[in-house]
């Protein structure tokens, strides 16, 4: 499979685990339809509230509709670690 | 960024804290005061003993983030220079996971800036930390301190 | 005094701060964060240069002193160590003058430590200070902010 | 002279560029005396309200009335530089 044509979704943290992967290409589109076609599992967690999304390195705000374009890169991320 | 004085680096390698002092303070000999704080994976014995940390960041936003934040902090104190590094990757005890350091003419300002820089990388950076402990790998979640640290500015 | 965990020494010769923070940093695995505060002769450029500067102390007092300050400091932060090291004697531009490093398992713990010890140093330290000056020696007189700095505690 | 049976004076600071001496052996007894014996221009300066006292090492209060033994040392300290 050719990553032409594609999106990507970038799962960070603990996210990483439960997706079992760090990087998914995706077919452009709405979000909505890109995480349906998830594991339910997954796609919950990547909703979580204290979940924060990132357009090609650009925080989203809460309620922004995302639709994601050839090329775009939607990276989730849970809260930082601090310490 | 040389023209602004800030050095940002995020490395995958160690880094020797004492040499970077050293570099840091040899150029900057008219700063009166140099304040650093160095962060480093803390050697406790017994059965929660961390065996390994592992930091992961997130190349789109961790070291733009950190140069967002070198630059606000040299905006808002008096500063000569300043320096960031930060660690990602997995680490052992005893090795050198963060080093600020401040160079200013005036003392307060090399504190506050120094001490600023920290609870905001802290609370505010692009960093995951999971931890190996006999029991595993296990994500690092944040902490309520973190986020008075933050409030505190 | 090694139980206590603090170093504090009266140098007359020259020392090396990045030699000292290995040493201090290699003796305090245990701790999380060391914040340290490195005084420099500041060099400055043009007619104001000072060319030397010559710290004097008092032996009766002035190591004593010093060690009453590490003591006080230890009592009122959790702190693994501390060093505090101080010169006297004939100074140039971009020679150390003091460094003061504070380890803690707490950031906060450390970063205030080092602060207020620093504080307390300038303020109500026994050194007197001279500076020459294209014009000659010059004695030093306390400025108002170090007695601002000391009440912040 | 033989510093045996003496008290001594030490001078810091700019005391010492004003005495033209870092310490002076004298002889015990009170300190009022001793002043008198001195160089005026000197003893006004020693007496100064910013200039503190040490008697073997430990701060004298203000209105101390002090008494020197043999052996004794008593500090004369201007206001430390700060910095």
């Amino acid at each position: 499979m050719s990553t032409s044509g594609l999106a990507k979704l970038v799962f960070l943290g603990r996210l990483e685990d439960i997706a079992g992967m760090g990087e998914l290409a995706v077919t452009p589109g709405p979000l909505e339809h890109i995480l349906a076609a998830l594991d339910p599992a997954l796609a919950v967690e990547l909703l979580g509230e204290r979940v924060r999304m990132a357009l090609n390195g650009a925080l989203l705000g809460d309620n922004e509709a995302v639709v994601l374009a050839e090329g775009d890169e939607l990276a989730f991320l849970p809260p930082v670690s601090g310490g | 960024m040389p023209d602004s004085g800030a050095a940002v680096r995020l490395l995958g390698e160690g880094f020797s804290p004492a040499e970077e002092m050293a570099t840091f303070t040899a150029a900057h000999p008219e700063a009166g005061g140099i304040v650093s704080f160095l962060g480093q994976v803390r050697a406790e014995p017994g059965a929660h003993a961390v065996e390994a940390l592992e930091l992961k960041h997130y190349a789109a936003m961790t070291l733009p983030g950190m140069e967002a934040l070198a630059a606000a902090t040299r905006k808002r104190w008096a500063l000569d220079g300043l320096l960031i590094i930060h660690r990602y990757g997995v680490m052992r005890a005893g090795d050198p996971i963060v080093l600020v350091a401040a160079a200013a003419r005036h003392r307060r300002d090399a504190f506050a800036a120094a001490d600023f820089a920290m609870d905001h990388l802290k609370s505010q950076s692009w960093f995951w930390k999971r931890e190996k402990t006999a029991s595993g790998w296990r994500w690092i979640e944040p902490r309520p301190d973190d986020h008075r640290d933050r409030a505190r500015w």
